[in-house]
């Protein structure tokens, strides 16, 4: 584990054609790394996300990514993703191969993923269309019973990216509020970086069980207050639904997406 | 007389009746979020609302925008981690009800939330399934809220993301589910259950002020009219107040976000 | 969920033959319930829990049990459990019929349970005898890598009783500290009755992330102050060391186990 | 001149110093965690350690009598599930040593904890694997401490509750097993290293003044002691002054609970 700048953190462990998740279930989602990403102009990235969100709204608009792996693709309560539709529907900026799953599937390949299992057994999509359409859900048959279950293939990412409330001086990190698959997400890749709103001398989690990283779990970890804006950090600050709603009609333009990623991100870092 | 109210309002208000103090819900955002709410609000109290965020016991100030809104964390008897919420607490069995919405319903229930056209090459590309695929299976029943017209009501969905009664009526019965699936569709123009027999959805009543007609005209398939066709009883004063209040503090609070 | 004395849930949710998890690992055992238990005279009972502790060598040395499931029967720290042993080596009080695993395969198994599977896949028992006597240890392959995985039938008990901190007046039950398999023995089960150190009107958890079992999951909630001893309860008493050292002698002589059993067990309740 | 110290102490203190500051340690109950915590209270301060009841980063004042005491959860980074303990953490290859005891270790490294005798009709019914069966396949390399006899070093153990390097000593490969199994044996009398080629353990030091004679009439097997055979430092005063303070305190701790 080591403290990085965002820029350092972003340069030595996010590379061009790497599988990168960066979670965080409409909590603690790392816009910041995102960001950086961006700016440093990442490409051919495999992006694993359950919900792509407006982070992977902009990566995919800026360019960033060949394929996304992905089980919800809407702007939560709001609507559209219009970037990933752009996409998907007319190729632009380019096309995107897309791995789709349900929340089940993909929560469960995070945590077969951290288990160090080839693959994740569960009972879903039974009666769905996507069985026909993603190779990549399959059966097992249960010794037992013989009954037919799901399976998927763990998720392990080649880097996960994250954002916590708090590091402590060694690199620990705590997680409060809705965890998400963050935990699982971080445990299942080859590397992890941790963007954090402070970095404290005592992480006085509130509960023995509270979730926490240790640091030998964690290879950077960058201080970055507000970075999970328009995400939340519990306990720091709430969400900003007003933008997700300004982020229909932002992002429903290629130019006026452009204009507000040169603004926005290009400008800044 | 009772007051004026709107036809999302009249939805709403139908879903949140089905509801019993002693569900426990598996809720999705929009109309199924505003109904839960509204029941635990009026006469469900101890009603228990479970995000996919994994928030247990939510009882949120305002309605959430995401289904992962602080408010719903900080009002929860617990919150747990997004794997738990799919094993233990919904494949688990634990949910009687899962409410869920539609981009299009066909007449066995089926939804479809993945795309409009072909799956490789969408006229539209929608959302996908999210937490949906599982919780058609595993709820004990699902409601499903949808807007009545005939691009959602439609006869056989381009795509089935989360299992109704399949595509002849008869497939959770193939499959061995143990589940009822969508046993009420609440529309803003009536009232529909499955057929105890084809499980084709019927309309059991209309809302006042709605003609036949006009529901046969906004349904994609000949729909089937029960024979005791009733009036879904109008929103009281009561609920209205409650539902109004609730909206008017979550507008309040997402406009002034930031 | 009902409140209810210690008397009237043991008689009401066991049930002679019934497969009953006593769970609490080293910490929190329910040692009140497991004698009451006994002093209902249950009888048949499958006694299902990883380590049976010394609340299963009193059950097995009083006749409840017909069956035990388990993944490790020692005294911990100390040594044997005296009464398991002469049930499985000299069949006194009755023969003990086992199902034996190890550790991961139990705690998975447990959570296949809570989660409506029918087994439970992982990775383990590789190169070890267990295989060739318990026909419960099956393997089956993975649908992407080919690979060979172990499987273990998920644990589904009638009954789970579990001890805990504190429940609220609804019945809401906190468990923290050491939590184990309680959560998933518990959501596993069919039927489940919690005992706590006491009913209070808010239950205050530490952290949103507190583990919290809902009401509407337990049958019925006991008030029982001091029912996790000689175990413990953390933030009210300490692990008794002192009587797990103890036990040992205790338990190594039969009448001087049904003197002890006599005097503090079936004299009280 | 050297402290006198005992036989026991000088086990400890070799397992003690065999472990790294950046090691995560999979702790069993009795000498592994004396070893570890030792380690922990000397060269090795940043040590974690990792009981198998969930408690990450314990770093107990008193030793432990049980996997689970609240000393373990109290001092510790974080406490998780069992099942996320052997799912995550163990499964999931974050442990770099695993320090396992034995009823009976054999030539090659295997661990019976089961039974004495046939499985079926046991002469001495032992505890069972417990955390072990996996310990001994996941951690990154195993450690083993055992006191020194010919009922404990056996030839061929009478069960394999914990693989070490199989009954031929080569069913880690066979099996594709990416972790190193046992690589250090520490005993009462001897340190022990498993043969590059065969894995038979083989004595690589003997413990100050302990004769080889001694060593071979202790094992089960024809033992082999390698050709470079060293005499195994004897503790030094810090490290037994701290081993003695650390047991006093426990004694005191575990007597005076009730």
């Amino acid at each position: 584990m080591e403290f990085l700048s965002l820029k350092e953190a972003i340069a030595e462990y996010v590379e061009d054609g790497d599988v990168v998740a960066m979670e965080g279930f409409t909590h603690l989602i790392p816009f910041a790394a995102g960001h950086e990403v961006i700016r440093q102009g990442k490409r051919n990235l495999t992006l694993v996300r359950m919900t792509p969100d407006l982070i992977y709204d902009q990566l995919i608009g800026a360019g960033c990514a060949r394929k996304l792996v992905f089980s919800w693709g809407g702007n939560p309560g709001v609507g559209s993703l219009h970037r990933f539709r752009d996409a998907v529907e007319n190729g632009w900026p380019a096309p995107l191969e897309i791995e789709e799953h349900s929340h089940a599937a993909m929560a469960a390949a995070y945590a077969a993923g951290a288990s160090g299992l080839p693959c994740a057994v569960f009972r879903g999509y039974a009666g769905t269309d996507l069985v026909d359409h993603n190779p990549n859900i399959r059966t097992v048959e249960c010794p037992f019973t013989g009954e037919t279950l799901s399976a998927v293939p763990a998720l392990k990412p080649d880097v996960t990216v994250i954002h916590a409330q708090k590091a402590d001086r060694r690199g620990n990190v705590l997680i409060e509020g809705i965890v998400g698959v963050q935990k699982e997400a971080v445990l299942a890749a080859r590397k992890a970086v941790v963007t954090v709103e402070e970095v404290v001398d005592d992480l006085a989690p509130s509960s023995p069980n509270s979730v926490v990283l240790p640091a030998w779990t964690i290879d950077a970890v960058v201080e970055a207050p507000g970075g999970a804006w328009p995400s939340y950090a519990y306990g720091y600050y709430d969400r900003d639904n007003s933008f997700y709603l300004e982020w229909d009609e932002i992002s429903r333009d290629r130019e006026r997406f452009s204009a507000w990623m040169a603004d926005h991100v290009f400008s800044h870092g | 007389m009772a007051e004026p109210y709107t036809a999302s309002e009249m939805m709403v208000v139908t879903a949140a009746r089905a509801l019993r103090n002693d569900d426990v819900c598996f809720v999705g955002i929009g109309a199924p979020s505003e109904a839960c709410n509204l029941a635990r609000l009026t006469h469900a109290p101890d009603i228990t609302l479970i995000y996919e965020s994994g928030t247990i016991g939510a009882k949120p100030e305002v309605l959430p925008l995401s289904i992962g809104d602080g408010d719903l964390c900080r009002t929860a008897l617990t919150t747990v981690s997004v794997p738990e919420t799919f094993q233990y607490w919904l494949q688990g069995g634990r949910i009687s009800v899962g409410f869920l919405g539609a981009a299009q319903l066909d007449r066995f229930g089926n939804i479809n939330t993945t795309v409009i056209g072909d799956y490789a090459r969408p006229k539209v590309r929608l959302p996908g399934g999210g937490g949906a695929p599982e919780i058609a299976t595993f709820c004990g029943e699902i409601y499903v809220i949808v807007p009545h017209d005939r691009r959602r009501m439609v006869d056989r969905v381009d795509f089935i993301t989360s299992l109704g009664h399949g595509r002849d009526g008869q497939e959770r019965h193939r499959l061995g589910l143990q589940t009822k699936g969508p046993t009420l569709v609440i529309t803003d123009l009536c009232v529909m259950r499955p057929n105890p027999t084809t499980n084709e959805l019927e309309v059991v009543s209309i809302h006042p002020g709605v003609t036949v007609d006009r529901v046969r005209e906004a349904t994609g398939w000949e729909v089937t009219f029960r024979p005791d066709l009733d009036t879904t009883p109008p929103p009281t004063t009561a609920e209205l107040e409650v539902l109004r209040d609730l909206k008017a503090r979550t507008e309040a609070a997402h406009r002034g976000g930031g």
